[in-house]
């Protein structure tokens, strides 16, 4: 939905003590995060540490099991996924996750259709939307799909069925947005394109996304949360953060991702 | 007395028939995903092939070779039709199974005619296992085979009869054997894994195919036995498979879709509540005069009112299918909602 | 032997002579199930309408009329439904008789769509020869003037069966057991309302419904059964209810008689076996000894088919219509139709009526016992070694039952 | 922006000849089949592709694997045939040509109710759950004999009320006519239906349920939605073939009935809007026409069904499609030959074969009658050595041939479908 | 030790692989580099009979070209795909038990010398695989081909997901496996570390082999690096 970025204090996330257990296991524990609208956050984190859980607990994926969750100063934990999407929040996946039997430009249609109130609608024609269609066009354009407008989504290669997914993540026009390794799997010139379309498309937005990729991070972010064992250790901007001991030592290890932050600033 | 013990004994013993039908069933879709709808066509296989071969060939080595052959044939329609198939997902798996259905029942018509044959079991199994006596003193008392006929002249004598016995002895046999066959070996785990990335399964050396091909050869043949075991119980006819087919089904659904002991403990609580149900002349018009309600001439003939338990005993199994699938998807023992 | 041929060819000679229709062709439309459930029975049934056709055709004795018979089957898979698009088809091919039995269903459904034909389509007009659903309704509130049966309805069995029962002392209490559709709802009735009539002493120790063809396993209701006391069980059921409930009774060891209407049906025999010897009733309106042709006829069957030919009102419904076109002199439905109201005739039962007021056939019935064969009776049914044995016969007017029927005559 | 997407354009003048051919068919169908059979087989017809249609509603757009929608369709005919004994006993006054859209109300009705516990499962659960619906209505139906008439069903008279225009609906074609317009207008409802925004999320819910939840669809409610839409177009149908029959018999809720609507659906084509209107016709053809054409129709029919499976899983719809891509590239005339190879081969085979089951039929059916088999104009006589050899060695020069074609036109048709990629490949690079 | 020459691989109808050569001797990293969509896993697919391939692959003089998977995969080559594959359903400890070709075989690896290398799968053993981080599964993966016991293991992207501490760990033990005897295909993204640890470098480019050197070689090479490659 289009709603402006939340003018006053209130955080446009905010996880307070959220705890999850599977079975006895605790996944996260006890997180504590508040994120200010307009913000792009990169979550990072040893692997296993809990940060697509994160994301699945606050896009209504997973329900917490205690704590709260709360989008632009309202409770959505133990919301449905689709009660939350409609409250402005809106998330891609890490293994892709995408309509395959429909075209590109279905696919992004499906993204457009609820957030422009059409809900679920059958009397009026899909060629008769002209909003929809504009947007969904619009959306065609911004990740580079136009070419393949009209092929099937599971004929699409590895990165454009990439690009595809954050067309359908930001299609609905949600002013949160959950990235989840957006750019796994991709080259460096990929990456680079894509970094630069997260950027352009979420001008204005709520942005948190996990990455790997430390150039990625650190040309992105604004701020880091660092997640270990299920608990944000760490959340500063991407220089306190490399120097923060802890962090280093749980996550970053040495040489190498210096080596590759370097690489990436080229 | 002697009517619960029978009745209990009635329904574990039919619950048990389910049980092996339900069994390579399960074993099946466990493994393979695929819900065989022609599994109880496999059950009427067994039973026409072992009619056949018994003549030839005696019951008892029948009562062997009929599942191996109706095994192999299931092997082979796993080899060339329905691994075809497979790549295409399950929809079209369950349709292929639909298809062969129809033509097995028409091939069975075609070679043993469309009545009902006369396929009796062995001597041995003729007559009862044992009986109960039910004595005038109003004591019960025991017999193995059957009671003596003088002392049945004033006493009362319920036979249980011994291809009943044989059936709950085999099926006992069976479940031993699947559940040794599934926790101790690898095979399940390879079928399972195949289930999810064949290929990769095949890259680590595995043949999955072969695999399938076995598994599905397993089931069926069980399949297989249980027809012998059915048949020669009940009837060998063409119309034994549409009858149990459905109802095998309402059975390891109820049971868990997938699950060996789900669908052991369904097929029990089925054989065992249906057993009962035909004993309850209870309706729901009964039940409401029974609690002071009045009921006009009018509304007692209304069907709805009239019909007892005893006559929606049959159709039980759906209404648990119905209501288990609201409120336990998994089934009673299953493990994945699916 | 060469006399008795001889003496045939003069009789078919003086047959053919005054034998008025003698090259005609008459089809008969065959509605019946040829897969399914009751295949069975009407691959039986086909076979015995294919053998008599041929057996009758032309002037014989038995074709007064002399017409040449053709049967035309169609499967109805026994499907009301289904039987209405043959019956369309069969019109279509400018059939005028149509013949059906499998089912009261099929037959309830045929016998209105023959009158709603009929009415909207004058002058091609079709007659429905039913031979064997037996719910007496067709005969009394549903009875219709295109439609005839040559079977005994539902009342009449059980007429004659309670009329047996009556002198059977040692049967004191019943247990009622049927298949839950329109035809075990009346036997059950009946039943009960001729049973209280004619032997008030008998109690009803129980009654059951089980849905048709669905019930694997019926020692649950042969415990119930015993557990009621029953000495003896009256059922409607056939094919494999019949078959297995016996079978059950038989292994659980209960020793009461059962008073069936369909155990000669292809296949139960068989399932019967010799455990249920003398323990088993058939009432019918023929039985396996009818001696003379009859017998014949049974015998050239079973050789040529290796079947058992029991529905004997194949041969009412040729003679019947023979003897109704003869008399109309003609083949066409209405005037048939016509002749065949109150027409009497000698069948192998003796001289059968069809009553005029409901159009179902009186005619003798007979209850018969499975039994070992032995040297009155010989007829091996079903290659068991076992046979029904004549028990009791019924003449006509014992059987017979009175009618609500208001018939609605074409003018 | 400009309005590239009205990509319809070009194509509207082809959809609007496809529907005026389709009405046109409709119309001149009863002109070219005249017989009373035919024209009940082609209302037949026209209510078996509502039905499929409907069915495909759930499984080809929503992915929902249904073995009970006979369900639908069946209680939308009690209740039609109810109103319409009611009409005749004077105590309603509906005209008769809006009785079907009673049953397709009974039918939302129904789906409303039902729907509201098996749509809240997909997948294998939402299968099985309509499966027990299924068998249960199926065998309550017998048991409530009120309304269900037990197994002799319920029957009416649709010559009730004033005649409007002169139309009775006691002639056979009146009813035709009357199915015709319905099939008419419920196709295009439901064609209309797929290009709505319920339609196309319900495409997505088929595809990938998970996503959907994240674009704000609640599942759930898209599949209930879509359910009870299907449920109305059932329900209509079976209305319709009240009105046709003018009885309702206990089997029209039954399993096999709702057997035959997967059967023939999929058969037809589940993935093409078209494909269950090739299955309704089929289904019609197959129950009726084949199973009075030879007593071999189910062994047929199952066959049929394998080898269609095997394949062509997209049905004939899928060949079709297939096909015509083909020949969009300009390379269908090229398999002419190879097609007309496999035709003849195949029939030669077919001819065979069927030859041989015919015989072996008879030999279980009706072999006393005389060893005389009528097969296609030709008489075999099973007795003879001559006529199983003969058939057997036609089949298998049959078979031989075909698959000596066969893998020639398998080869031909790769490399035909090697060059449209690559052709596809040069336009998008393009 | 395996040999290419003139592989032709494709997708159903889609011609994927032009005429691919190459070897890989006894003991040696080779890194095959290449752009998104260049047919890196196509080749290995195509060795391990995934993919339907055409011309020559010989493994140990034997072609093996044609043969189905799991009869490669016998003959001692191992794959970890770039798509994980794990089984969802099983536990981390079956899916090991599966890398073995006969239950309880020993080879040169065990259970524990897996769990030993990432602790983190011991924690999580008897989890059911589905359920855990994209990181653990592409962990699992690699120790599930290594039960197996290959000479060769071609691994397609082994560090995609990994937190940059644990690709450290994984090129350590790419070495490791060069130290205990098996040759190693390296298919990756990350030129830094590909190039730190392999002996030779492959880079493809539409569908055939652009470039067969050292590492030294192709640092040296910025034509290949800018055009194959995109890296300056
Ligand atoms: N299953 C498939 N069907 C059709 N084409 C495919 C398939 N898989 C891959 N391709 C195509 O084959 C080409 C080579 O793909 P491949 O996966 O081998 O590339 P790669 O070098 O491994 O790239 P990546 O970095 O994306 O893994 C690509 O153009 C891709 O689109
Ligand atoms: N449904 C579940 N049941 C049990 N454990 C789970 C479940 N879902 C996740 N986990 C566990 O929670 C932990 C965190 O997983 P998560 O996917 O959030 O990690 P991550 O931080 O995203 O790691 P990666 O960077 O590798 O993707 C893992 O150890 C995983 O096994
Ligand atoms: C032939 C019989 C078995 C059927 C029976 N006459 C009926 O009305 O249903
Ligand atoms: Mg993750
Ligand atoms: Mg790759």
């Amino acid at each position: 939905m289009h709603t402006t970025p939340n003018p006053s204090d209130t955080p446009a996330l905010e996880l307070r003590d959220v705890w999850k257990r599977f079975g006895k296991t605790e996944i996260i524990r006890g997180a504590n995060l508040a994120v200010r609208a307009g913000e792009r956050v990169a979550v990072i984190g040893p692997n296993g540490a809990g940060k697509s859980t994160l994301f699945n607990l606050i896009s209504g994926r997973f329900e917490p099991s205690s704590g709260e969750i709360l989008l632009n100063g309202q409770r959505i934990d133990g919301k449905k996924p689709f009660q939350i999407n409609r409250l402005g929040l809106s998330r891609s996946f890490q293994i892709t996750n995408i309509f395959p039997k429909l075209s590109v430009f279905e696919n992004l249609r499906c993204g457009v259709l609820w957030s422009l109130g059409y809900r679920y609608t059958f009397l009026k024609f899909l060629a008769d939307l002209d909003d929809v269609n504009e947007r969904a066009e619009e959306l065609l354009d911004r990740i580079g799909l136009h070419k393949r407008r009209d092929t099937l989504a599971m004929n699409l290669t590895y990165a454009e069925q990439r690009a595809l997914e954050i067309g359908i993540t930001i299609a609905g026009g949600a002013n949160v947005i959950l990235l989840d390794e957006p750019t796994a799997g991709m080259s460096k010139s990929e990456t680079k394109r894509f970094i630069e379309l997260i950027r352009e498309v979420t001008v204005g937005k709520t942005l948190l996304t996990v990455e790997h990729d430390m150039g990625v991070v650190f040309g992105l972010a604004d701020r880091i949360a660092v997640v270990v064992y299920g608990e944000v250790i760490a959340f500063d901007t991407p220089e306190a953060v490399k120097n923060n001991p802890r962090v280093q030592e749980a996550y970053l290890g040495s040489v190498l991702a210096e080596q590759q932050a370097a690489e990436a600033a080229h | 007395m002697e009517f619960v013990i029978v009745s209990l004994l009635n329904g574990v013993s039919y619950g048990l028939l389910l049980f092996m039908l339900s069994s390579g069933l399960t074993l099946i879709f466990s493994m393979m995903g695929v819900l065989n709808f022609a599994h109880a066509s496999f059950y009427m296989l067994g039973a026409y092939v072992a009619y056949a071969l018994s003549g030839i060939v005696g019951f008892w080595p029948a009562l062997l070779i009929a599942p191996v052959l109706v095994g192999v044939a299931g092997a082979l329609f796993e080899k060339y039709s329905l691994r075809k198939v497979h790549k295409f997902g399950h929809v079209p798996e369950l349709l292929i199974t639909f298809g062969l259905s129809y033509v097995v029942l028409e091939l069975v018509q075609l070679v043993w005619g469309r009545t009902a044959v006369n396929f009796r079991p062995p001597e041995l199994l003729q007559g009862p296992a044992f009986t109960l006596i039910h004595t005038p003193q109003d004591t019960m008392a025991f017999t193995w085979g059957r009671a003596a006929a003088e002392l049945c002249q004033d006493a009362v004598c319920t036979p249980f009869p011994a291809t009943r016995a044989f059936m709950m002895l085999v099926a006992v046999l069976m479940l031993v054997g699947l559940w040794l066959l599934i926790t101790r070996t690898r095979v399940g785990l390879v079928i399972q894994a195949a289930l999810s990335h064949p290929h990769m399964v095949e890259a680590l050396g595995h043949n999955v195919p072969r695999v399938f091909m076995m598994v599905f050869g397993a089931g069926t043949g069980l399949a297989g036995l249980a027809g012998v075991i059915g048949g020669s119980t009940f009837v060998t006819e063409p119309a034994m498979a549409a009858t149990l087919g459905s109802l095998v089904f309402a059975v390891v659904v109820i049971g868990g879709l997938g699950s060996l002991p789900g669908a052991f403990l369904a097929s029990l609580l089925i054989g065992v509540i249906q057993t009962f149900a035909v004993a309850m002349d209870h309706s729901i018009g009964s039940l409401l005069e029974g609690l002071g309600l009045a009921l006009s001439e009018s509304m007692r003939n209304k069907d709805f009112l009239r019909l007892t338990l005893s006559q929606v005993a049959p159709v039980l199994p759906y209404l648990f299918l119905v209501l288990i699938l609201i409120f336990r998807p998994k089934g009673l023992l299953g493990t994945r909602d699916h | 032997q060469a006399q008795s041929a001889r003496q045939a060819k003069r009789e078919q000679a003086s047959a053919a002579s005054n034998a008025p229709l003698a090259g005609q062709t008459v089809k008969i439309a065959w509605i019946d199930p040829l897969s399914g459930l009751m295949a069975p029975v009407g691959s039986n049934q086909v076979k015995s309408f294919q053998f008599f056709a041929e057996k009758f055709s032309g002037p014989n004795k038995h074709n007064p009329a002399g017409v040449k018979w053709e049967v035309v089957p169609f499967d109805n898979k026994l499907s009301p439904a289904e039987s209405l698009t043959a019956l369309q088809s069969a019109i279509d091919q400018g059939i005028r008789y149509i013949t059906q039995g499998n089912g009261s269903s099929v037959a309830g459904a045929l016998i209105e769509a023959v009158a709603r034909h009929n009415a909207r389509n004058p002058g091609k007009e079709v007659v429905f020869l039913n031979h064997s659903a037996v719910d007496p309704d067709f005969t009394n509130s549903k009875c219709n003037y295109w439609h005839f049966r040559f079977d005994a309805d539902t009342s009449m069995k059980m007429e004659a069966l309670t009329t047996f029962m009556k002198d059977e002392t040692s049967v004191k209490k019943v247990y009622l057991l049927n298949q839950n559709y329109s035809h075990g709802h009346q036997v059950a009735k009946y039943a009960k309302e001729l049973l209280a009539s004619k032997r008030p002493d008998i109690q009803v120790v129980g009654e059951d419904l089980h849905p048709l063809a669905q019930v694997r396993d019926f020692a649950p209701y042969i415990a119930k059964i015993k557990a009621s006391g029953a000495d003896a069980v009256i059922t409607g059921n056939w094919g494999s209810d019949l078959a297995l409930l016996v079978k059950a009774a038989v292994e659980g060891g209960y020793n009461g008689k059962f008073y069936t209407y369909y155990a000669g049906v292809t296949g139960t025999p068989t399932a019967l076996g010799q455990s249920a010897a003398g323990k088993v009733y058939q009432i019918s309106y023929n039985h396996y000894h009818m001696g003379g042709e009859y017998s014949q006829w049974q015998n050239e069957f079973q050789k040529k088919f290796n079947a058992d030919f029991y529905t004997g009102s194949v041969i009412h419904i040729y003679r019947a219509l023979s003897e109704a076109m003869a008399r109309a002199k003609s083949t066409d439905p209405v005037k048939v139709a016509k002749e065949l109201e109150g027409l009497k005739f000698t069948s192998y039962n003796g001289e059968v009526e069809m009553r005029k007021t409901d159009h179902q056939l009186q005619q003798p019935l007979y209850l018969s016992r499975w039994q070992k064969t032995d040297n009155k009776f010989t007829y091996n049914v079903e290659n068991t070694g076992m046979t029904f044995a004549l028990v009791r016969e019924f003449p006509s007017y014992v059987s017979s039952t009175p009618t609500s029927c208001a018939m609605q005559r074409p003018n | 922006m400009s309005k590239a997407y009205y990509q319809f354009k070009p194509y509207n003048v082809g959809r609007w000849i496809i529907w005026t051919l389709f009405a046109l068919v409709l119309l001149l169908a009863p002109q070219v089949f005249t017989s009373n059979l035919s024209i009940s087989m082609l209302a037949q017809m026209g209510i078996a592709i509502i039905a499929c249609l409907s069915y495909n509603l759930l499984l080809g757009q929503g992915g929902m694997l249904s073995f009970g929608h006979a369900v639908y369709s069946g209680l939308g005919s009690y209740v039609a045939i109810h109103t319409l004994l009611k009409v005749s006993a004077g105590a309603l006054a509906v005209p008769v040509s809006l009785i079907p859209l009673i049953g397709g109300v009974a039918g939302f009705f129904f789906a409303i109710l039902f729907g509201y516990v098996t749509t809240k499962k997909s997948g294998t659960p939402f299968a099985m759950i309509t499966l027990g619906v299924g068998e249960l209505v199926f065998a309550l139906s017998l048991m409530f004999s009120d309304f269900f008439g037990g197994e002799a069903g319920i029957s009416a008279n649709r010559v009730v009320g004033d005649p409007v225009l002169g139309i009775t609906f006691g002639p056979a074609v009146q009813v035709y006519y009357l199915i015709a317009l319905y099939t008419f207008v419920c196709v295009a409802a439901m064609y209309a239906f797929t290009r709505t925004p319920l339609g196309r999320i319900l495409n997505a819910v088929r595809d990938n349920p998970e996503r959907v939840e994240f674009v704000g669809y609640n599942t759930q409610v898209v599949r209930y939605l879509a359910f009870m839409i299907s449920g109305f177009f059932a329900g209509i149908a079976g209305g319709l073939g009240a009105i046709q029959f003018e009885i309702v018999t206990a089997e029209v809720v039954g399993p096999l009935r709702s057997g035959a609507y997967l059967l023939f659906t999929f058969l037809g084509g589940a993935t093409f809007f078209f494909g269950p209107i090739i299955g309704g016709v089929l289904m019609v053809l197959a129950l009726v026409l084949l199973s009075e054409l030879t007593k071999a129709w189910l062994l047929y029919l199952g066959l049929v069904f394998l080898f269609m499976v095997m394949y062509a899983p997209g049905g004939i719809a899928g060949l079709i499609m297939m096909n015509l891509r083909v020949a969009a590239f300009g390379r269908l005339r090229e398999l002419w030959v190879s097609y007309l190879a496999l035709a003849v081969t195949g029939l030669v085979a077919l001819l065979g074969a069927g030859g041989v089951i015919e015989m072996v039929y008879h030999l279980q059916l009706n072999a006393a009658i005389g060893p005389e088999v009528q097969y296609l104009g030709a008489t075999l006589d099973t007795r003879a050595v001559e006529s199983w050899f003969g058939s057997v060695f036609v089949m298998l020069t049959g078979i031989g041939l075909f698959e000596v074609t066969r893998r020639r036109f398998r080869e031909h048709w790769s490399e035909i479908q090697i060059d449209i990629e690559k052709e596809i490949k040069r336009r998008e690079m393009a | 030790m395996l040999e290419i020459d003139n592989l032709h691989a494709f997708y159903g109808k889609s011609h994927v692989l032009h005429g691919v050569h190459f070897k890989v001797a006894p003991g040696e990293i080779v890194a095959l580099l290449g752009r998104n969509g260049s047919g890196r896993s196509t080749t290995a697919k195509a060795i391990m009979g995934l993919a339907d391939a055409e011309g020559d692959i010989r493994w140990k003089g034997q072609r093996i070209t044609g043969l189905k998977p799991y009869e490669v995969a016998h003959l001692g080559i191992g794959y970890v795909p770039e798509s994980r594959d794990i089984f969802p359903k099983l536990t981390v400890h079956q899916n090991l038990m599966l890398g073995q070709k006969r239950a309880g075989k020993g080879g040169r690896w065990s259970f524990d010398d897996m769990y030993a290398m990432f602790p983190r799968l011991k924690e999580r053993q008897h989890t059911e695989a589905g359920v855990m981080s994209g990181g653990e599964q592409q962990m699992l993966t690699l120790c599930r081909t290594l039960m197996g016991d290959p000479d060769l293991i071609i691994i397609d992207e082994p560090t995609e997901g990994l937190a940059p501490k644990i690709v450290e760990l994984v090129a350590e033990y790419l070495r490791t496996l060069k130290a205990k005897g098996v040759s190693v295909l390296l298919i990756e993204q990350k030129l830094t570390i590909a190039l730190q640890i392999s002996d030779r470098a492959l880079v493809m480019g539409h569908g055939s082999i652009v470039f067969d050197g050292t590492p030294e070689e192709l640092k040296a090479n910025p034509y290949v690096r800018k055009e194959w490659l995109e890296v300056g």
